[in-house]
């Protein structure tokens, strides 16, 4: 009980200096509306509370004069498996885990997010399951893990790529568990209807066993989303049909490989979370030639927003400005490009409301870069994470030591 | 017995909904062409009207108002080919090991590619197999059709049928692990079927004594209360009200092994070496079933008793490519040519075929007639022949009303000799062949 | 009563096989494919003393002469197998050295070897036996034929030195381990037994398997003075109009049905501007039907019906070196002789008898 | 029949082009760090005839509207064109100088196609890097059949480093050949012998094994001999070892630490081709031995402690939580300060392993010590864009021109091909790359692609080109 005490601690630590940040005369790409040249950011209790040109406070604010700089919302990472020592449990259906408990805070991957702008991260356990358990919102900069939890229920997350074994047995598997769930609820709403009236006696067992579906039964009543990895054009028919049949919440999560199935995907405003790789290369069978098949515009041409994903151990795809500047090589426009690695991804994970675009009222996680994101020469300036200031290049202990204190 | 049938019902429509998507126009009619109602006659002129998926009449000068007319003069219209046993349409997963049943699910999806090989050869629809995985029971089949401008692998019938093998387990530096205990598995999965039945016949009892109980309380409460309202007794421990019988979880591997038993699908048994082919023959006559023979290496010899069963024998290439412990040692090439000399019928299967692909079928028929075979009987094979085998005797393998409308439309009389047809037809669906997938 | 008959039959086939006495005999049948001439149909062949004697719309036919008569038939030459390993006592590899140049398939013949007479029942009565793969020079290859009476008959003792650049031959445990280090080697002088080779008349024969092996035959290829056959696989499609240019004929190995449409194509593809191209069924791994099902395949992939038949028949006697004793209808060569329902290369052509040495070898259940 | 939508990069035919044609663009970067905008570059016979700012006249007038010219890439270090796996190693000897990949080379080979698409109009390809002396590399075209590869200049190949050493059982093999080096000690020796007995043999006059030739020419120096180097402790071995046997012509390829060695480069003027890139992050880890990030074990970078991060001490303590710091004795510094472990937290007293900096932040250093460089995509067939390490050497900070010409006109100079190929000149040949915007924006892809004058890459008219 006391990870939920820990959390109020830190929210009042943050409100007790309530102190206002003013960004000042950079040019503002807010995401969403027109992008602006010289214009200003208010934060307020750690969310925006005015952005426009010419804005005034009370003497009490600090100012970041970003004149020259660029001011943009924090990228939104929409879904990784890094920064925990393990993805996935050995055992395939571990409903009941939660990556919570895997997430390591001292790795380099936070730090170097931090250092990127990524920030917000949906942390999701791994492709090498059947259910691989709930996932988390976090945020890069935290002491502890309490620290970097922005929601701490993102989801259940589900694998329909058939790691042992064939797609029928994979599948059966899954639908096992999930009618086992279901079958479960229908028997404590059974149980909980008859006990109206009178003592009800403690049994461990059941509540044991109520422990290790609980998550899957919030799954099946919707009230968490299902994240769902596809590899083939064939899981995004499983997927649909899954989702059909027991009602969920989805997200899809889907490799290169799957783009045979998109225009299954018009029209449903599923939300979509593309893997790193932008061309997908196959062998045409029938001229051994290898084709490279556009992902981002075969997705556009079926109509629909997704989000991207990063691979951390590449060169450029390990950054998410690089991501948007390869949608925009791909075909797609600067504001398509951008919202994908932004508002879009938030809207996938479930955080539009609060994230993705420097409105009024949303959370103010802001990035101030030295140039604009597309132009592959942006460093983060000053990283500003629920209106505090979280990171700064100039005192990056990192940087200065290589680039030395001048750059 | 009724919620069994509803959950047969409820699968193989949602699998149709999803796959008729684009429904077709409602009528079509072949106009011009000639007409080979079956490969054994020569064609001649007549007309074919399309209801739906089944050939409404056959005749000269048809008229039919609101149908979509496809001009087809100069063409003859016969049969399309049938594969019993094709591996072609499955997604690469199917091939790993795993505990599957269904091959209806292991279908790759949205890859036209795979079925636009079988039309250039004529293949209409297909029986997909799924490996024997060395067990003696099988994965249950079910029947395709090779329609490419499907979005995803039309089912035609979901729980087309269940493979058993006698003897075709491998294993050991012998390479055969003989067929001791197959007899006794394909045995126990009838008696598994059969306790399944019944299974959902108690509950069926058990819910109507639990409704009949459940009124006789409900009765007996409502009098009680208007006899004494006002007496307030000690809240005794309420009784927990009794939960209704939970109904068995339905299992399609099951539901398959049952239709063998109602007829309705063929019992498939693959077996090669003389004394496995009469271990299977028996268990057939034994179960009052008619068998299907897949594979019959040494089934020359016992040509008679599988004519007097009334079997259908599947075979595979007559010169297998890559030694196999299975294939029979006294194997003859031209075991299809003394088979049909009997009267035993018969079908072709490309699956298992090392050396040969999945649009095979046709060719592996030629090869026969290279060993002696008829061409007439290896035509007849590959349509009325696969029909039987795949337990359709009366619904397709031939130009006449009632049957399902797959035909292959060529320029000629279908031959075996490699020749391309132009048009396949899917119910009311005309796709012509030859060109390149995207 | 039916399976008597098929007993009967198969005892028919032992006895021609024992009385194989020199006579004469008439074929005469709807159509004569010569290859090498023209053909005739309705056509006829008379053979004296095992060897073909006369071709033509009729010929003369002596009294005491065997007449074999099938009016709808059609009659082609023996088939021949450029590269298999029937008729020899097998499991010479030795691994220790990759170069192992003065192995004689010659010396290795056994008649008792049951694939001949697979051999001989599938129509192929001419084939050269190839040592098996593992080392890069892998010595010396034979042609034999088989004679009526099921002996082996050496056509020619001597038939090029075999490079095998698979990668079957590199073995991390001797040198070469690569193919650079093979082509270092045999460019550097180092390997005495293929300058030699190269220089006799003998030839040598390249197995590749893949384009990079073919592109360093080619360089092989270029030293060699004599003959260099390439004996390669369908998925060197590429590289075929560098090797009908270098090469002096290019044989494959089975092309089977499985193969994609663009795999089917490429014995076409080497065919085209008349190279000479052969088929082999590296037997026994695969069945000797192997060989007319490559020519069925071939042609469903666009090769035309005489240039398989012809690479069936004379383009591999000819790439054999044993053109003047097989491969074709004329006068004066050896009697071997196939008599099919159809032309062999459609699928379902029945083969109803062989002759060899002008012996009817095999008896059909369908007269 | 579903449209295709792919934007697929159709490799036409060697389409020849008439007499003349004139390439017309928005700006030309000419390669040795001038740009010209606008830009005509008339091209005939395979050779540039003309580059100038004013308008050019041609038969063939190709416009490229807002694109921008660059040389062709060349990659000077790599192994595409060879299929992967151990054919491209010979481990039968060491030493195996006469080993040459000209026959093994496949233009058809998808590793060359997806080069070539990137913009990479010349590869050097090397062999494997499992022997001592692997033998010749070869400088061939991209899209040029070369079953006969023009060999612009000879290199003999080198490696040092572990490679060779890996995985060999020391001599107790059974196979004919036992000898094989073990560890770097046994490298050096084997190239020192190698090398030294050839010397001996030039001194005495007796003739050379036809097989060691390739090392008498090195030592003659027409045979440029190509040391792989992949650390600075290897670079500093190969320096030795050209000064101990007098090697005239050397370079360094493969080089991902080469900063830490610039001077001696410089001093020695021996170029360096940089490897392909293993740790693109910045937060390196000082785990336990050294081993880099992925070894999951956690002893871990260390932050001074703000007043802040006190403050977010006490209140953590009161709740009874105690505070996750290591205290394994590795991870800890003896700095003096309290420290906790977390990032982001504040500025800090940091420790980052020098030899772990990113190669394309090296390339700054290496070229402010004044040393000749170019990137080159080494063994990766992952198929990282040659032009990403320019666009991320200029993010760090080199300028724009030398970090192109670190694609062109530097690699060409080292491997002495400069005279036609590297840059935009009139009398070059004809290799260019079109971008559809600024080549360093990581927004922009090459939309065409000539090679010796013919167009090789043209794109298929994607939508909304």
């Amino acid at each position: 009980m006391n990870l939920k005490l820990i959390a109020v601690l830190c929210v009042v630590a943050a409100a007790a200096c309530g102190q206002d940040v003013l960004i000042r005369g950079g040019k503002v790409i807010p995401c969403k509306g027109a992008e602006l040249a010289e214009a200003d950011v208010l934060v307020r209790n750690g969310r925006i509370e005015a952005v426009g040109k010419g804005l005034t406070t009370d003497g009490s604010a600090s100012v970041v004069d970003a004149r020259g700089r660029v001011v943009m919302p924090g990228f939104v990472l929409a879904h990784t498996s890094e920064g925990m020592d393990r993805t996935n449990e050995m055992v395939p259906v571990t409903p009941y885990i939660s990556v919570l408990d895997g997430v390591d805070p001292s790795r380099p991957f936070f730090e170097d997010c931090l250092r990127d702008g990524h920030l917000t991260i949906a942390l999701m356990p791994g492709e090498r399951t059947i259910i691989g358990g709930t996932g988390v919102i976090l945020r890069p900069h935290g002491l502890v893990v309490e620290d970097l939890l922005q929601s701490d229920n993102a989801g259940m997350k589900l694998s329909l790529i058939p790691s042992a074994g064939n797609r029928a047995a994979h599948l059966a598997k899954l639908r096992a568990a999930l009618d086992d769930a279901k079958q479960h609820m229908e028997r404590k709403q059974a149980e909980s209807g008859a006990t109206a009236s009178g003592n009800v006696r403690f049994d461990l067992e059941a509540f044991q066993l109520d422990r290790r579906k609980r998550e899957l039964a919030r799954m099946l009543r919707g009230e968490i989303p299902a994240w769902i990895a596809c590899g083939t054009p064939a899981d995004v028919d499983q997927a649909l049909r899954l989702v059909e049949e027991y009602k969920l919440k989805a997200r899809l999560v889907l490799g290169g490989g799957t783009w045979r199935a998109f225009p299954l995907l018009t029209g449903k405003n599923m939300p979509v979370i593309l893997d790193s790789e932008f061309e997908f290369r196959e062998t045409d069978p029938e001229t051994g030639e290898e084709v490279i098949r556009n992902l981002p515009q075969l997705l556009k041409k079926a109509g629909v927003k997704f989000a991207v994903t990063t691979a951390p151990s590449s060169l450029g795809r390990r950054y998410l400005w690089y991501q948007a500047a390869s949608l925009v090589r791909a075909g797609l426009s600067r504001e398509e490009a951008l919202a994908a690695v932004t508002c879009d991804a938030a809207d996938a994970i479930g955080l539009g409301a609060r994230k993705g675009s420097l409105e009024v009222g949303k959370d103010a996680d802001i990035l101030v870069l030295t140039d604009d994101p597309l132009s592959g020469r942006a460093w983060v300036e000053v990283g500003i994470i629920g209106g505090k200031v979280a990171y700064e290049r100039s005192k990056d202990p990192r940087l200065t030591e290589i680039f030395g204190a001048g750059k | 017995m009724r919620s069994l049938v509803l959950t047969l019902l409820v699968l193989p429509c949602l699998q149709a909904l999803i796959a008729a998507q684009s429904a077709p126009a409602q009528r079509l009619l072949l106009s011009g062409g000639h007409v080979q109602v079956n490969t054994a006659e020569a064609p001649r002129r007549a007309d074919v009207l399309i209801v739906g998926d089944r050939i409404e009449a056959v005749g000269e000068g048809l008229k039919a108002e609101g149908a979509e007319v496809c001009d087809v003069t100069g063409l003859v219209i016969a049969p399309a080919f049938v594969d019993a046993a094709n591996l072609g349409l499955l997604d690469e997963s199917a091939f790993r090991g795993g505990a599957s049943d269904l091959a209806a699910d292991m279908l790759e999806a949205h890859d036209s590619l795979a079925r636009e090989r079988l039309n250039r050869v004529g293949l209409g629809f297909v029986y997909v197999d799924l490996p024997l995985m060395n067990a003696a029971r099988g994965p249950v089949g079910c029947v395709a059709s090779a329609d490419p401008t499907a979005a995803n692998p039309a089912v035609l019938e979901r729980l087309a049928g269940l493979s058993f093998g006698i003897g075709t387990r491998q294993g050991g530096e012998a390479g055969r692990l003989g067929r001791s205990g197959d007899a006794a598995a394909v045995g126990e999965a009838f008696a598994a079927a059969r306790r399944y039945r019944k299974s959902f016949e108690k509950h069926e009892k058990d819910l109507k004594e639990f409704e009949a109980k459940q009124a006789k309380s409900e009765k007996a409460e409502k009098s009680e209360k208007t006899e004494k309202p006002e007496k307030t007794e000690k809240p005794e421990k309420p009784e927990k009200k009794p939960l209704p019988p939970q109904q068995p979880k339905t299992e399609e591997a099951h539901e398959a092994v049952l239709r063998v038993l109602d007829h309705k699908t063929p019992l498939r048994i693959e077996a090669h070496w003389r004394e496995d082919i009469e271990a299977a023959l028996d268990l057939a006559t034994k179960q009052g079933l008619r068998l299907v023979l897949l594979g019959g290496g040494e089934a020359d010899q016992l040509a008679d008793k599988l004519a007097a069963a009334k079997a259908c024998v599947v075979l595979g290439p007559a010169q297998p490519i890559g030694m196999s412990p299975l294939q029979a040692p006294q194997r003859r090439a031209n075991v299809a040519a003394l088979l049909d000399a009997a009267g035993v019928s018969l079908a072709f299967m490309s699956a298992g075929a090392q050396g040969y692909r999945y649009d095979s079928a046709p060719l592996i028929a030629a090869l026969h007639v290279a060993e002696g075979l008829s061409e007439a009987a290896a035509l007849r094979g590959l349509t009325l022949g696969a029909a039987e085998a795949l337990g359709w005797s009366g619904r397709s393998g031939s130009v006449e009303a009632g049957r399902m409308a797959f035909l292959q439309i060529g320029s000629a009389k279908p031959s075996l000799s490699g020749g391309a047809p132009v048009k396949m037809v899917f119910g009311t669906r005309v796709v012509t062949c030859g060109k390149k997938s995207s | 009563m039916k399976r008597t008959l098929a007993v009967a039959l198969s005892f028919v086939f032992f006895s021609a096989l024992i009385c194989a006495q020199s006579g004469t005999l008439v074929i005469r049948a709807g159509t004569v494919l010569s290859v090498s001439g023209e053909s005739y149909s309705p056509g006829a062949i008379l053979i004296v003393d095992g060897r073909i004697a006369a071709v033509g719309r009729e010929v003369a036919e002596p009294d005491k002469a065997q007449v074999l008569n099938h009016p709808d038939a059609v009659v082609v030459p023996g088939f021949i197998d450029a590269g298999c390993g029937v008729g020899a006592r097998r499991g010479l590899v030795e691994s220790q050295r990759a170069v192992l140049a003065d192995l004689r398939m010659a010396d290795a013949l056994d008649d008792t070897d049951p694939a001949v007479r697979r051999h001989l029942a599938a129509g192929i009565t001419t084939w050269m036996l190839l040592p098996q793969e593992g080392n890069l020079l892998g010595g010396r290859a034979a042609v034999l034929s088989a004679t009526a009476a099921g002996a082996l008959k050496l056509l020619r003792a001597e038939a090029g030195l075999t490079v095998c650049l698979r990668e079957s031959s590199y073995d991390r445990e001797r040198e070469p381990t690569s193919l650079m280090g093979a082509l270092a080697l045999i460019e550097g002088g180092q390997v005495a037994a293929f300058d030699t080779a190269a220089a006799n008349d003998r030839g040598v024969l390249l197995a590749c398997q893949s384009d990079r092996e073919v592109a360093v035959a080619l360089r092989l290829a270029g030293r060699a003075k004599g003959r260099a056959l390439l004996f390669t696989t369908v998925d060197t499609g590429d590289s075929a109009t560098a090797a009908t240019k270098a090469f002096s004929g290019t044989v494959f190995s089975p092309v089977l049905p499985a193969l994609s449409e663009r795999h089917r194509a490429v014995p076409a593809r080497y065919a085209a501007g008349g190279a000479l191209i052969a088929f082999s069924t590296n037997a026994p791994q695969s069945p000797a039907s192997t060989l007319r099902l490559s020519a069925v395949t071939a042609t469903l992939g666009g090769l035309s019906q005489d240039a398989a038949l012809r690479a069936l028949t004379l383009s591999a006697a000819e790439l054999l070196g044993v053109s003047d004793q097989v491969g074709s209808l004329t006068p004066g060569k050896q009697g071997d002789v196939l008599i099919f329902t159809k032309h062999p290369t459609d699928s379902r052509a029945q083969l109803l008898r062989v002759v060899q040495d002008g012996v009817v070898v095999t008896a059909s259940a369908k007269e | 029949m579903r449209a295709m939508q792919s934007l697929m990069l159709v490799l036409v035919g060697t389409l020849t082009l008439s007499a003349q044609t004139v390439i017309k663009a928005a700006k030309a970067h000419l390669g040795d760090g001038r740009v010209i905008a606008p830009a005509w570059v008339s091209v005939e016979g395979g050779r540039i005839t003309a580059v100038s700012a004013e308008s050019l006249s041609g038969d063939e007038v190709i416009d490229c509207g807002a694109g921008e010219i660059t040389p062709g890439f060349i990659d000077a270090w790599s192994s595409a064109g060879l299929a992967r796996g151990d054919n491209e190693n010979e481990e039968g000897r060491e030493v195996t100088p006469q080993v040459d990949v000209a026959g093994l080379y496949e233009v058809r080979h998808v590793s060359v196609k997806r080069r070539l698409a990137q913009g990479v109009t010349s590869l050097l390809v090397h062999p494997g890097t499992r022997a001592v002396i692997s033998g010749a590399a070869i400088v061939v075209p991209t899209a040029v059949d070369a079953t006969a590869p023009r060999h612009e200049g000879a290199f003999l190949c080198v490696t040092l480093g572990l490679d060779p050493a890996m995985g060999n059982s020391g001599g107790q093999g059974g196979g004919f050949y036992s000898r094989r080096p073990n560890s770097r000690m046994g490298v050096v020796y084997d190239v020192r012998a190698a090398f030294t007995q050839v010397r001996e043999a030039l001194k005495s006059g007796q003739a050379i094994d036809a097989t060691l030739a390739p090392l008498a020419a090195a030592l003659k120096g027409t045979t440029t001999v190509i040391w792989y180097t992949e650390t600075e402790k290897e670079i500093w071995t190969a320096l030795r070892l050209i000064e101990e046997l007098q090697i005239p012509r050397n370079i360094c390829a493969g080089a991902v630490r080469a900063s830490a060695a610039a001077l001696e480069l410089k001093a020695r003027g021996v170029p360096v081709l940089l490897g392909e890139q293993h740790w693109p992050q910045y937060a390196q880890r000082r785990g336990r031995g050294g081993l880099d990030e992925h070894d999951h074990d956690h002893a871990g970078h260390l932050h001074e402690v703000t007043p802040e991060v006190r403050a977010r001490l006490a209140a953590l303590a009161q709740t009874g939580m105690t505070h996750p710091i290591d205290t394994s004795e590795e991870g800890l510094f003896d700095l003096g300060q309290d420290c906790c472990m977390a990032p982001g937290v504040g500025a800090g007293v940091v420790s980052t392993d020098r030899n772990r900096i990113p190669v394309t932040t090296q390339a700054r250093e290496l070229v402010r010590a004044g040393v000749l460089c170019a990137f080159a995509s080494g063994g990766d067939t992952e198929g990282v864009h040659l032009i990403d390490y320019a666009r991320f050497a200029v993010r760090d900070g080199l300028d724009a021109a030398r970090a192109l010409s670190m694609l062109t006109l530097e690699p060409a100079r080292i491997l002495g091909i400069a005279a036609n190929k590297g840059s935009l000149e009139a009398g070059k040949d004809a290799d260019l790359v079109v971008f559809n915007g600024d080549p360093l924006s990581p927004g922009s892809r090459p939309v065409l692609v000539m090679e010796e004058g013919r167009i090789v890459v043209r794109p298929l008219a994607a939508k909304g080109e």
